[in-house]
């Protein structure tokens, strides 16, 4: 809603409609952004991508229009959003989330001067689009990293791992962690919890996330990663109630500076998906006329991944991170798995 | 005199001491399995502790239900009266407070269970047509009133609200450490039990023991009291209300806004005990499981409540240890077994071995394999329900007149 | 005392309802301690007045009067508290729920809900010889019992006038009397009855005073000492009682229907039927005599197909049909009056012209065949004209406008009352609904009738006429099987007479001899004739 | 008698004018209780949709509208298939897979496919079908725990036998030769109409026929009006159930069909979920009539097409739909029970009238 409501506005927090994309008329490039379902304001993915775009309309003195997904709707109303932005104008449009990639892969063709990028994307037919970029993660990667610290802060020697859904993509972030964890402490425990098997529910159900935290923490865990999306709210709660010595680590965005006053203490750190750095970076390619295209890896090296280190707990394991971060950026540490 | 004082007592014993034969048998099974297979997660205190998180939304969706379906009127809108709870929780607990949150939840679930009435007892809509209509309604509007209102909250977005307070817990110090002596001992039956004193007893949410307290309060209120005999009285048959001066559609309006209200707590459990938030689609289909409860407990409050925990045990089982559930396997097919040993007993031949078929299907799965995959494990509870439903349908007894149209003046 | 004040007296009641004048200028009066008699035709306005004075239904216009105070009703509520009771055409039972339950319903502030209760049941029980326990469900009753409970019911709230909207229509005679029993004692005691009944023998031999309805409105009273039921049948029809005598008889040597030891038996092993065994010829009709739920239903079905007896063997003409289901058996001409119209003869939301077709949906007029016939062959329209009988096609096409033509017909031969045949079934009364039904199932020449309570709950003009359709199709050929409470019916219409007791037959009565008592000492298991 | 007929056709009308109203004050009022603009929302709303959207909502009405027939044929034998969501998504599933397979090619490959669906979203709902003829279990409990089973399945054998792409994971891309596409009423860009939404069509005019026509139709409406009457006269209600619960699930099987050979060409990011609950509901608004249930899944496709320009014109959020459409079925329901009761109360007047004749009857 557009109403400037009082109620409860935090400190740090920018309440959702002070939107840069209402309010910016500069003449630089005009970028469309078509939000996966939870739109802005879902503290993670889309927000993300919204902060790398902010960051492009002040530097480029860009515009912006948005679009947002609901809930079971047809590949035609994501084809619509797009076409829309072109059509508006647009000449950097950003899908987030690779349910865009066949919509992307329709419309780019019949706007040959517009440059597309997909969050996550890929390709689906074998021809190649030459204005459509796919910016993909090495989550692999960031999960590695948090994984040394789960499994250097473990006390107990048995960590947790929380996913929202069993596929492939959250088994990446999984296999990661494991590896990370194993090339810290070879003896560490790690126990697996996915909130879904199929139903892309699992990264809607906090209770659900909460329960699965909470076994593992029963089990002996003393640190749990969690890919689930807003079911991760729940593994925080987990890590509160299970008590002082137990973490929790958050992903995608920096959410120890999201969560709640509660949860905060207690998220050691968080694996960055720097979406906000990748939709920049297209922005800006498209501004100075060199547009990405074709696929884009966005890994340790190139910052696409990461973590955090706002809470002050992770300072005296830094070191040591940065070690194994050092090492992969270095190629030292290859192979990383993506399935567990 | 007596005797008949005696016999009607009788039956009310019979029937309540049934629930706790099967209880009782119940536990002895899994703690018999438990130690043969050596799980000892199956019967953890925060196995049950989980269970119970698990069992309380469902429960509370499943008394709602309950209570419609004694006064004649089908719920189906449970989902969405318990979607507008999770809403309403959210949005009274941050402003006034988790306890004000609960009301409010309860407030949001009765307004879904209003119009529900309305539609169903003044204008006679199909009551399973008006409840497809309010979960419809329930889901947009609290999607919608999250968009417009969470998204300038503090913790809060388009479609979630975090870091809402949550309503006290409560230890009993000495019960909970004796308890849980005795469930470190795994001892068989005695440290099962134990496990379940403790996790009732250690750090348990006030609202869960609310829930528990619903089941009993509506127990006695339904069948222990005149107010509870008119409003069952409705769902067996309304006109016959009518003409004893039973004002029928009182009694239904505040069965259907219980009902609702009761739906809506169950939201308001999930936002607030089984996590610290509000979230669009947070339900995921718990209103359904509640009333697929409410139906294997026979619309009986012991039944439900059975329901409601088989439901709440599985789901939370797998999602803590995978592999308990592949014990649960064996706990099925003994249970299996001894139904059809039963069956047969009662020379009911044909059911006995359509169920003892099964019973070594599910046995030989437990002996071949040793995990069950994943994807089943989510599987669980509807299998497990139609299993049930398939076994015992035929022994239900809903209200006669459930989901029957009633007009006043309609008697005679 | 109250001898001194009449019970009620109510005045000029008027009642309508959308287009209906249910009662206008309706006077009555019942005296105190008498048993008062309403009678009238079917719709005539009795259970409307009773509804009016029980609360259930508000008059338009006039006063109401109990024991000399004027009150106004505006729910059961308040006529409970004025001290009126009532009993209801259909039983108003929760099946599901106890005696005492049903019993202290609404009136639970005067004992309780507990022992107390019981202990007030046990005495009215005991008191007026109702054998009543309050513990048992009452599901487990039968029909007298629930009749008694009734009654109980109504004593229970401290009724000091009873009103019984034909309470005697499912009651054996036996019952009848132990009823009648009751009912003195209830007077004795200082209470007033109020009775309704068609059967008019009943009115004579209970009442002290009698009221007669005709469209609405009180047309007269008559004094039952003096009175003769065709006087009253004069005034409440104005014209002659009909009567269900059918002649000479018509019986011939064809066997029809022919059952050999059915037995038929419930999931848990119990026989609902045992060893029954019938013949009927054709030009027979076989009347079954028997208190409700000794078997009728279920020999009914099993001979409609709706239940697969367990044992023994039906045949129909020459052809074993044990094992057909009742398409089959329809087709083959066995025509259906069933017990219930509501529930098994017609789709209630259905237009007219629909309900003819339900249960001849296989034959003509109800559908036509087209493309290919079963056999593969091409349908010659023709063929299905030459035929007496309609053969059955098994067409897959619904023949629209041949049903609605045939629907004319049955409206028209049957006088069946109704604007038209596109109005839904629901809408017509009782009786017409029931000339429906049966000018549809005596449709296609059926060869077998299975008649269920025929004219139960219909006036004695509609009666009339559903008993001459009977006898002309007697007269044709046509078997028939009647099943019946009334047992005046069933002497009159029969040329035999079996009586049903749990399932069995326990006895061969010829109609010309025996008398109701006769019948109804058989039925209730006394020693048969 | 005309003059009733003609006065029925009217008080028919009245209901869903009455619905539509009733759900547009509903919108309203929601949308200016939050502080947004009604006035902004409608007029987004009630602007002509662009060529593509107009192609869209023909598409989406398609789909809904077989949804909705698929439903339909459930209500009118008085059962109720809330299942519908997971016999399309396993039937959609169990096709996609078997176009994929190549096992045929060009045409043959589609019809194959459709026959696919159909067997296996009757064969789903069938377990239904059966549980309640047999065990007596209530379809409606046992629709929605199959529901979750056939999504659980679907994930399942995508998971472990689906082609990986991405992070994403979908069925066999099908082979060029199998999509039947559509043709384009605008220019190309504005997308096609498909195809194989003459399914639409087909399942339609069949529905009405076979309900109206044919003695099955006639025995499946007796048993859902009165299963006691249906027996009795002759049809056995076990078999009907069954039939319909596998026919129903058999249409459901269809709903994706147009799609997945119009464009989709695969089961994965592109399938479409929730229209089974689309179609019930939409059923609801059309009470089960062919030509209603057409109006009901056009407005239904209009609302949520059109909804997707809501987030640029207006800050009013596209699921506001949502509660339109709930509040358009309560209210169609609310208003024909009204208008049912009014024109019963006609009919029994007429009635007597005949019964009383002109002396006894006042207006
Ligand atoms: N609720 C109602 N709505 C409309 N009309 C009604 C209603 N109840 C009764 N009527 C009308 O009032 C007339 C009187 O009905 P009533 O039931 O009082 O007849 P009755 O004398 O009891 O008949 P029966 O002997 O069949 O019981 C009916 O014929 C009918 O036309
Ligand atoms: N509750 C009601 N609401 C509306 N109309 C009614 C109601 N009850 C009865 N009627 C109408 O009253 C008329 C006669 O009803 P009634 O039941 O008194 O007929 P009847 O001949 O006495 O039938 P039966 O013998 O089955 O009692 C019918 O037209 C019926 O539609
Ligand atoms: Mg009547
Ligand atoms: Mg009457």
């Amino acid at each position: 809603g557009g109403s400037d409501s009082e109620g409860g506005s935090g400190k740090d927090k920018k309440a959702a409609s002070d939107d840069v994309c209402k309010t910016a008329d500069g003449d630089g490039p005009k970028i469309g952004l078509a939000y996966d379902v939870g739109g802005r304001g879902d503290r993670s993915f889309n927000d993300s991508a919204y902060a790398g775009v902010e960051k492009a309309v002040a530097d480029f003195d860009a515009t912006c229009i948005e679009g947002e997904a609901t809930d079971d709707e047809a590949e035609s109303a994501r084809e619509d959003r797009l076409r829309n932005m072109a059509e508006n104008g647009a000449t950097a449009i950003i899908g987030v989330g690779f349910a865009y990639s066949e919509s992307v892969n329709a419309v780019a063709p019949d706007f040959p001067e517009v440059n597309f990028a997909v969050v996550d994307g890929f390709d689906p037919d074998d021809k190649a689009n030459d204005n459509v970029a796919y910016l993909g993660f090495a989550e692999e990667q960031g999960s590695f990293l948090v994984g040394v610290a789960a499994a250097t802060k473990s006390k107990s020697g048995t960590i947790g791992f929380v996913g929202g859904v069993n596929n492939d993509l959250i088994q990446k972030f999984e296999a990661g962690y494991t590896a990370g964890a194993k090339a810290a402490k070879p003896d560490i425990k790690v126990e697996v919890a996915y909130i879904q098997e199929s139903d892309l529910s699992g990264f809607g159900d906090p209770a659900g996330g909460k329960a699965a935290a909470t076994g593992e923490f029963d089990k002996g865990a003393d640190v749990v990663y969690h890919a689930a999306g807003g079911s991760g709210s729940g593994v925080f709660d987990a890590a509160v109630e299970a008590g002082e010595g137990n973490w929790a680590i958050g992903v995608d965005s920096d959410q120890y500076l999201t969560a709640t006053a509660a949860q905060k203490p207690f998220i050691l750190t968080s694996m960055l998906k720097r979406v906000d750095t990748a939709s920049y970076d297209f922005v800006k390619s498209v501004n100075d006329g060199k547009p990405l295209t074709s696929f884009q890896v966005y890994d340790l090296k190139a910052d696409g991944v990461g973590y955090s280190t706002a809470n002050p707990e992770i300072k005296d394991l830094q070191a040591d991170i940065d070690g194994y971060k050092a090492k992969i950026v270095d190629g030292e540490i290859k192979d990383i798995p993506t399935k567990p | 005199m007596s005797t008949a004082t005696v016999q009607k007592r009788g039956i009310v014993e019979r029937v309540s001491k049934s629930w706790l034969y099967i209880g009782l048998i119940g536990i002895g099974l899994v703690s018999f399995v438990r130690i043969i297979t050596d799980t000892n997660d199956l019967t953890a205190a925060g196995t049950i502790r989980a269970a119970i998180i698990a069992t309380c939304p469902i429960l509370a969706a499943a008394l709602g239900g309950l209570w419609a379906e004694r006064a004649g009127v089908v719920n189906i809108g449970l989902e969405g009266q318990m979607i507008l709870g999770t809403w309403g929780a959210a949005f009274f607990t941050y402003h006034y407070g988790p306890w004000v949150g609960i009301l409010g939840a309860a407030l949001l679930g009765l307004i879904g269970g209003l119009l529900h009435a309305i539609a169903t007892i003044s204008f006679g809509v199909d009551h399973i047509v008006s409840g497809v209509a309010i979960n419809l309604i329930g889901a947009g509007v609290a999607t919608y009133l999250a968009e417009a209102i969470f998204s300038d909250y503090e913790g809060g977005g388009p479609r979630q609200l975090n870091g809402l307070e949550a309503p006290a817990q409560i230890t009993i110090p000495g019960v909970s450490d004796l308890a849980k002596d005795i469930a470190d001992q795994h001892w068989f039956f005695v440290s099962d039990v134990a496990a379940f004193i403790q996790a009732m007893t250690t750090n348990i949410s006030t609202l869960s023991l609310l829930i528990f307290a619903l089941v009993v309060v509506s127990a006695v209120v339904l069948w222990r009291t005149s107010f509870g005999l008119r409003l069952r009285s409705c769902g067996e048959n309304p006109q016959a209300a009518e003409t004893l001066g039973v004002n029928v559609y009182r009694y239904k309006y505040i069965a259907v806004l219980i009902s609702g209200a009761l739906a809506g707590i169950g939201g308001g459990f999930l936002a607030l005990v089984a996590s610290s938030g509000f979230s669009t689609g947070q339900t995921g289909g718990r209103g359904y499981i509640g009333l697929a409860a409410m139906i294997f407990g026979n619309w009986r409050p012991g039944g439900l409540l059975a329901g409601a925990l088989t439901f709440g045990y599985t789901d939370s089982l797998r999602l803590r240890d995978t592999q308990s559930v592949h014990s649960l396997l064996l706990v099925v097919a003994i249970g299996l077994l001894a139904f059809a040993a039963w069956r047969a007993y009662r020379r009911q031949v044909r059911g006995a071995v359509t169920v003892a078929v099964v019973g070594v299907a599910v046995m030989a799965w437990f002996l071949l394999t040793d995990a069950v995959p994943r994807e089943f494990t989510v599987m669980t509870p509807y299998v497990t329900t139609l299993f049930v439903l398939a076994l015992g349908a035929q022994r239900l007894r809903m209200p006669a007149a459930d989901g029957a149209q009633y007009r006043r003046g309609s008697a005679g | 005392m109250p001898s001194a004040v009449d019970a009620v007296q109510l005045r000029g009641i008027g009642k309508r309802f959308p287009g209906v004048i249910a009662n206008h200028d309706v006077d009555l009066t019942i005296r105190a301690g008498t048993v008062h008699a309403l009678i009238g035709e079917n719709g005539a306005g009795k259970s409307t007045l009773m509804k009016i004075l029980y609360g259930v239904q508000r008059p338009d216009e006039g006063t109401i009067t109990i024991e000399g105070k004027e009150v106004v009703l505006k729910s059961p509520t308040e006529a409970i508290e004025a001290g009126v009771g009532m009993v209801f055409q259909h039983f108003m039972l929760a099946d599901n729920l106890t005696v005492l339950e049903n019993m202290v319903l609404g009136a639970e502030k005067l004992h309780g809900i507990g022992d107390g209760a019981r202990a007030e049941i046990r005495r009215i029980s005991d008191r007026f010889g109702f054998d009543l326990d309050p513990d048992v469900m009452v599901e487990k009753l039968g029909v007298a019992a629930r009749q008694r409970l009734e009654i109980a019911k109504v004593l229970y709230r401290g009724a000091r006038v009873i009103i019984l909207d034909e309470p005697t229509a499912v009651l054996v005679p036996q019952e009848v009397d132990a009823l009648f029993a009751n009912l003195r004692e209830l007077k004795d005691a200082g209470n007033s009855v109020l009775f309704i009944s068609h059967k008019l023998d009943e009115v004579l031999d209970i009442a002290d005073d009698i009221t007669v309805m005709r469209r609405g409105t009180t047309v007269g009273t008559a004094d039952p000492r003096t009175a003769t039921k065709h006087e009253l049948a004069e005034l409440m029809v104005g014209s002659e009682l009909p009567s269900p005598e059918t002649g000479e008889s018509t019986v011939t040597d064809v066997v029809e229907l022919s059952l050999t030891d059915i037995t038929l038996t419930d999931e848990f092993g119990r026989n609902l039927l045992t060893d029954v065994s019938l013949d009927i010829r054709r030009g027979e009709v076989l009347g079954i005599a028997g208190v409700e739920g000794n078997g009728q239903a279920e020999l009914v079905e099993t001979i409609m197909g709706m239940r697969i007896p367990t044992s023994g063997t039906i045949r129909l003409g020459d052809k074993d049909v044990t094992e057909w289901h009742t398409r089959k058996l329809r087709e083959a001409g066995i025509g259906y009056i069933p017990e219930d119209r509501h529930r098994h003869g017609l789709l209630l939301d259905a237009p007219l012209w629909e309900n003819r077709i339900l249960g001849h949906q296989t034959r003509p007029p109800s559908v036509k065949r087209m493309w290919f016939n079963r056999k593969g062959t091409w349908f010659k329209r023709k063929n299905a004209r030459e035929q007496t009988r309609p053969p059955r096609v098994g067409g897959m096409w619904i023949n629209r406008k041949g049903a609605r033509k045939d629907t004319e017909r049955i409206v028209r031969d049957y006088d069946v009352r109704a604007p038209g045949i596109d109005t839904p079934a629901r809408a017509l009364s009782g009786g017409n609904q029931q000339k429906l039904i049966v000018g549809r199932e005596m449709s296609g020449d059926p060869v077998l009738l299975i008649a269920s309570h025929p004219t139960r709950g219909v006036d004695v003009g509609a009666q009339a006429a559903i008993w001459d359709h009977i006898k002309r199709a007697r007269r044709k050929g046509l078997a028939v099987l009647l099943i019946s409470a009334d047992l005046d019916e069933l002497i009159g219409l029969s040329d035999t007479i079996q009586v049903i007791l749990r399932g069995r037959l326990v006895g061969t009565f010829d109609p010309s001899t025996v008398t109701p008592q006769d019948l109804g000492t058989a039925m209730t298991g006394g020693e048969a004739a | 008698m005309n003059r009733f007929n003609l006065r029925a056709v009217g008080l028919s009308l009245l209901a869903p004018a009455i619905a539509i109203v009733l759900s547009i004050i509903v919108t309203t009022l929601v949308i200016a209780a939050v502080g947004s603009s009604p006035g902004e929302f409608w007029s987004t709303m009630f602007e002509m949709p662009k060529p593509r959207l107009r192609v869209d909502i023909l598409n989406q009405t398609v789909m809904i509208y077989i949804a909705a027939i698929a439903a339909a044929i459930g209500f009118r034998m008085g059962l109720f298939n809330i299942g519908l969501e997971g016999q399309y998504t396993l039937a959609s599933f169990a096709a996609a897979t078997f176009a994929g397979a190549a096992y045929l090619s060009g045409f043959a490959n589609v019809a194959a496919s459709v026959l696919v669906a159909l067997v296996v979203g009757g064969a789903w709902a069938g377990i239904a079908g059966i549980l309640r003829t047999t065990r007596g279990v209530s379809e409606v409990i046992a629709t929605i725990m199959l529901n979750s089973i056939a999504i659980t399945l679907v994930g399942y054998f995508l998971n472990n036998y689906g082609v990986k792409e991405g992070n994403s994971v979908h069925t066999k891309n099908l082979d060029p030769g199998s999509t039947v596409g559509g043709f384009s009423p605008f220019e190309d860009r504005d997308g096609e109409i498909w195809a194989l939404g003459l399914i639409a069509v087909l399942v339609g005019v069949g529905f009405w026929v076979l309900l109206n026509k044919t003695r099955f139709g006639f025995d499946l409406r007796a048993s859902g009006q009165s299963e006691s009457a249906a027996l009795a006269s002759g049809i056995n209600p076990k078999r009907m159930i069954l039939i319909s619960m596998v026919l129903s699930g058999a249409v459901a099987g269809l709903i994706w069909m147009p799609a997945l050979f119009g464009g989709a060409r695969n089961y994965g990011t592109s399938f479409q979920a929730g229209l089974g609950f689309l179609g019930i509901a939409v059923a609801l608004l059309g009470r089960n009539r062919p030509l209603g249930m057409l109006f009901g899944a056009l407005l239904f496709a209009f609302l949520s097409v059109k909804s997707n320009d809501l987030t640029f014109g207006t800050d009013v959020s596209p699921s506001i739909v949502q509660i339109t459409q709930g509040v358009a079925v309560l209210a169609v329901v609310v208003t024909y029970e009204v208008v049912r009761r009014w024109r019963t109360r006609l009919e029994q007047r007429a009635v007597s009238r005949e019964l009383a004749g002109p002396t006894e009857v006042t207006a």
